[in-house]
């Protein structure tokens, strides 16, 4: 048997595949498909401070191998998930990795502080990514916005800070290295790309919310040169996501230099799509002759 | 712990084109069979290939326990539904479900099915039911023209009393069904109407619950990526309170009152 | 019977359909298809000052709706094309416009004033945007260099100067700006996505030249998005393209802002495909009950 | 001008499996048929929706101008062949053809053809015509083991001589078919040699054309997405002066002496 754990961050994961932030709940819905116990990690959809309903609908769109999402992030709120969703997460058994977004400097400390003080995490992600919220601003398109709350969510809590970031923008491998220098512990990539759909019979845009963010395989190409060109230069792991739909999509990403993989959109398409990965992936780890997942990542940059 | 939605293979047993738009699917599957309830819908997907990439949700019009069939009945929209419709008997399709929540409550004496075109396959499974239970099953089925009359064949069996209203006239009353329901509840005890597949039908059942007369449902249709609460992309708002009823999660059936339609 | 001429920098298309530079060769191989005098306007594939022999292979790969490229833009240079190929582009009876791109600021407006003293095009269109030069720089990614290209071509040409932009940037709507302050007549966007996949079987990158272009339906709504957010921003037309498969598709970009669209990698899977597209905007927009193919652009963004 | 290549619908009339790798597809079109020439390729889409994305190109192993029928012989490798495979009779597909250079020049007294698998379909047109015009045809089939060779049905009545060779001598010469070309060569007067399916044998061609021996032309196969010259996709390396041929424009087959194999 190959070890197929992989570590971010001082934290041991039993293998390198997990949810998308916003795509699995891993709830009583959900357990006939498979054991969440059997992930590498499990994580929460974005959490905001105070609760928020979400975007007007239509909040979805089909599109070429893709699908545009403008779903605004509904929260119920730090407190009430706190209470009611983490102690579930926690009891799972994988690593805890609890997804969190800010609307301002001081919120993102506050929520880090909260979910530090719990003791129930194991690493925290900052979504800095998404593209919907009604502010229409992305931390992580901007250099200076996502030093500033990289560096100050690290100075709150102990915990490994992941920061999730945003395609949209020149280079992302450039934004990793400036999460980087801010003190983050691991990078997650990539979140949804900016896009938009018109309807021909009304002639007007198709989402509630105008634009939206394309995920699925038509991104995969996308994800894989961001991962790519973000391996050479940094030194922190990378998760790795963006129309992961199989095993063989999955691998690709470690390839590339991602030490773990999440699955997104392809969750809607096959609800065991994870569990297809976790396997899929020690399989072709062992056919290849390596004896750990952790051989592979990075080796297409030779 | 059946009732939890599963991922499963189905095999086509029968797809037989009704008219040119619609599409009457049985399909075998062990599982789901035995497990889904009035009310409850499954995610299709039928064809190769990542274009179109989303599963379709459609309604449980029947489900075959000891046969170990599932029954859809389907209108053909577009490209997912196309497909659908040139499905060969024997095809291996995947399907999960049961998804949304079952209808578990039937303490009335009898309910009202007020539907339109195939919004009919939503409440075949809930008027079995409600029948074998000894509920006074009362349908009214409404199209453009009789020969857009679906479902029939199935909600007859288990219906009291059905009747029918086409636009043109060209079977039963001539004019909106919603006149055959305002008729029904003057000559009947009827406690509970269900709509489905038509707004304009859904906005005379609220107006009837919001004046006391009934308890009115609603069937929703929309958009749906997984199903089953994970996409939040079947937002519906909430009446009055603010926020969002996911339709998955929440419906696909809600009390009318509840939601803005 | 609607009018289907629209107008970029006072040249009249006699219908907004013509191909993406560098996907459909109007030569006597496709001469069995439609005939090229049914086009809006004729480009060329982007030519060089000097002949160069493009990437090695494999130079294309499919993926999910699309296709990666990293052809390099082989070309014949200056001399010979305007030798050999802009006599017959000339006499096909449509608006030829003429798509160079340039090694350094003295090459593109050297390119540029070669093209305008042929007296035989009636516009230039500047490739700014393509990722696959070996020399790794993307004009229309640097606000700078961008402005500087347009800047000094539009001295040295009359010709109404199209700037192409790259889609590699935070956001294209402002780069649209820069070059519409620069001088340029039209941009056309958007040119295809950095992307790369890799071979799980070999663990190297597929392509030769190791990352290559996302061009084909996947990319379509996050063009349609630069194009709709790039309208409200410069007061120049636009030409739009990505992804465009159908007539349904043009008219999406139509509506979100495009004056004219081009077809690209769909004339691969479907050589009658900018037939088709001509014949369904005039279809549509006799239906929808306008006068004008003109009547429609940007009707979305109210 | 009835040579160019053209977008056509095409009609499956058959689609036989052969083995489990292999599927011999004819269609009805009633215009590439008339103007196919051997040496000639046609790109193929039949599978609806987005993905897979591109046509595949496949020699066009026969064409019969009455029966208005076009034969492709396809081995199954990847997606778009899988649904090639799955093709019913009576489907409509779309093809583009006939595309590449056609084979003009039959100034010779006789012709070898050294091919393995599949791509002995890229040489029954050429052989077909070659024979017509009574060119002595010399077929060498290469295979893993007897089970997998193919087209010899089609290459046997026009072949003046048709040797198999077998990696497992299963069949015919237990060997290298480069061996029985090599003897061949030495009992008959053969100038020209084909060769298509195998890098090993194009090498071997290539040392032969090399040496003086033969004149030796190869069939390349690679990615293509226009299959007409637009992409510039499809480049094969020229051998000496640098550069590079397109194989859809230029080819698909080539003196052999001029590309880097
Ligand atoms: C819980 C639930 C149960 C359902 N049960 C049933 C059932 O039992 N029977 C049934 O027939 N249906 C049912 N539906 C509806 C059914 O799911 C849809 O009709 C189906 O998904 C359509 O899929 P499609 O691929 O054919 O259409 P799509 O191509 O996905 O199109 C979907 C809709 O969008 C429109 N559309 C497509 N493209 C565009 C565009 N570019 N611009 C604007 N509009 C566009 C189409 O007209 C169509 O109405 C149910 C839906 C839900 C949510
Ligand atoms: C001019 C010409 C003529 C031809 N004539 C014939 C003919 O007559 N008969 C015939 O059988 N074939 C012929 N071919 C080859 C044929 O076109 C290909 O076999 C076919 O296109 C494969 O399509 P596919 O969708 O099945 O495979 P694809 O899925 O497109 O795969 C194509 C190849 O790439 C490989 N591949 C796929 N995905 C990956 C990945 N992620 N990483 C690495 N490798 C991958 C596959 O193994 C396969 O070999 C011809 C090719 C050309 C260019
Ligand atoms: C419906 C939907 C909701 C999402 N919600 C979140 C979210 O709340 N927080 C977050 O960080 N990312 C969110 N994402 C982005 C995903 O986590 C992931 O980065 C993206 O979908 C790319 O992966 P994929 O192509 O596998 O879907 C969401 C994506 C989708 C499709
Ligand atoms: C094979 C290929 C070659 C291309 N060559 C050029 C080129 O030479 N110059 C250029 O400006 N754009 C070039 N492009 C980009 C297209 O013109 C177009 O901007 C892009 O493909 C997006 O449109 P599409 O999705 O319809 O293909 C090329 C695209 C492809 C796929
Ligand atoms: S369809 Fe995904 S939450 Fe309802
Ligand atoms: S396949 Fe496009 S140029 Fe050859």
């Amino acid at each position: 048997m190959i070890d197929t754990s992989v570590e971010i961050a001082g934290v041991t994961l039993p293998n390198p595949v997990l949810p998308a932030s916003g795509t699995y709940e891993v709830d009583e819905v959900h357990a006939g498909f498979f054991s969440p116990s059997e992930l590498g990690a499990v994580i929460n959809k974005t959490i905001f401070m105070n609760p928020r309903p979400g975007n007007p609908p239509p909040r979805i769109w089909e599109t070429p191998c893709g699908m545009l999402n403008a779903i605004g992030i509904p929260s119920e709120g730090l407190e009430r998930f706190l209470a009611d969703q983490l102690p579930r997460l926690r009891s799972l058994g994988p690593p805890v990795i609890l997804s969190i977004a800010g609307n301002s400097l001081q919120e993102w400390q506050d929520l880090a502080a909260a979910v530090d003080r719990t003791g129930s995490v194991d690493m925290v992600e900052l979504d800095l990514s998404c593209p919907n919220l009604e502010e229409g601003f992305i931390w992580a398109a901007d250099e200076a916005a996502l030093s500033r709350v990289v560096a100050s969510v690290v100075k709150v809590t102990r915990l490994p800070v992941i920061s999730k970031l945003s395609p949209n923008v020149r280079d992302i491998s450039e934004m990793a290295v400036v999460a980087e220098r801010a003190g983050t512990a691991a990078v997650s990539m990539v979140n949804s790309y900016q896009g938009m759909a018109i309807d021909i019979g009304t002639r007007k845009p198709i989402l509630g919310n105008i634009t939206g963010g394309l995920t699925g395989p038509a991104i995969r190409p996308l994800a894989i040169h961001g991962v790519f060109t973000t391996f050479k230069k940094i030194t922190v792991p990378i998760i790795g996501m963006g129309g992961i739909a199989t095993w063989q999509d999955a691998v690709e990403f470690l390839l590339a230099g991602a030490t773990a993989v999440a699955v997104g959109t392809q969750n809607f398409v096959n609800p065991l799509t994870m569990k297809e990965v976790i396997e899929g992936i020690a399989g072709y780890v062992e056919e290849a002759g390596f004896s750990s997942v952790r051989d592979i990542i990075g080796l297409a940059q030779e | 712990m059946g009732r939890h939605p599963v991922y499963r293979s189905a095999t086509v047993l029968e797809a037989k084109e009704e008219g040119r738009d619609y599409l009457d699917l049985l399909l075998r599957e062990p599982e789901i069979s035995q497990t889904t309830r009035p009310g409850q819908f499954l995610m299709i997907r039928a064809w190769p290939g990542v274009d179109p990439m989303l599963p379709r949700p459609f309604d449980i019009m029947q489900a075959d326990p000891r046969e170990q069939t599932l029954r859809l009945f389907v209108k053909v929209e577009g490209r997912g539904t196309a497909l659908l419709k040139s499905l060969k008997p024997g095809t291996e399709v995947k399907i999960t479900g049961p998804l949304g929540r079952p209808i578990e409550d039937f303490s009335c004496p009898s309910m009202a099915f007020l539907v339109r075109g195939a919004g009919a396959a939503a409440v075949v499974h809930l008027a079995e039911e409600a029948r074998a239970r000894g509920i006074g099953v009362y349908t009214i089925l409404s199209a453009s023209a009789a020969s857009r009359i679906v479902c029939r064949k199935y909600l007859e069996p288990v219906s009291t009393e059905l009747l029918i209203a086409t636009d043109d006239g060209s079977e039963g009353y001539e004019g909106l069904a919603s006149d055959l329901l305002d008729d029904l509840l003057r000559r009947k005890t009827v406690d509970r109407v269900y709509t489905c597949g038509s707004r304009r039908f859904a906005r005379h059942v609220q107006r009837l619950d919001r004046e006391g007369r009934i308890k009115g449902f609603v069937f929703l249709e929309g958009l749906m990526a997984c199903g089953m609460g994970d996409c939040h992309g079947c937002a519906v708002q909430k009446n009055g309170q603010g926020g969002y009823f996911l339709v998955c999660r929440d419906g696909p059936h809600f009390p009318i009152a509840e939601v803005v339609l």
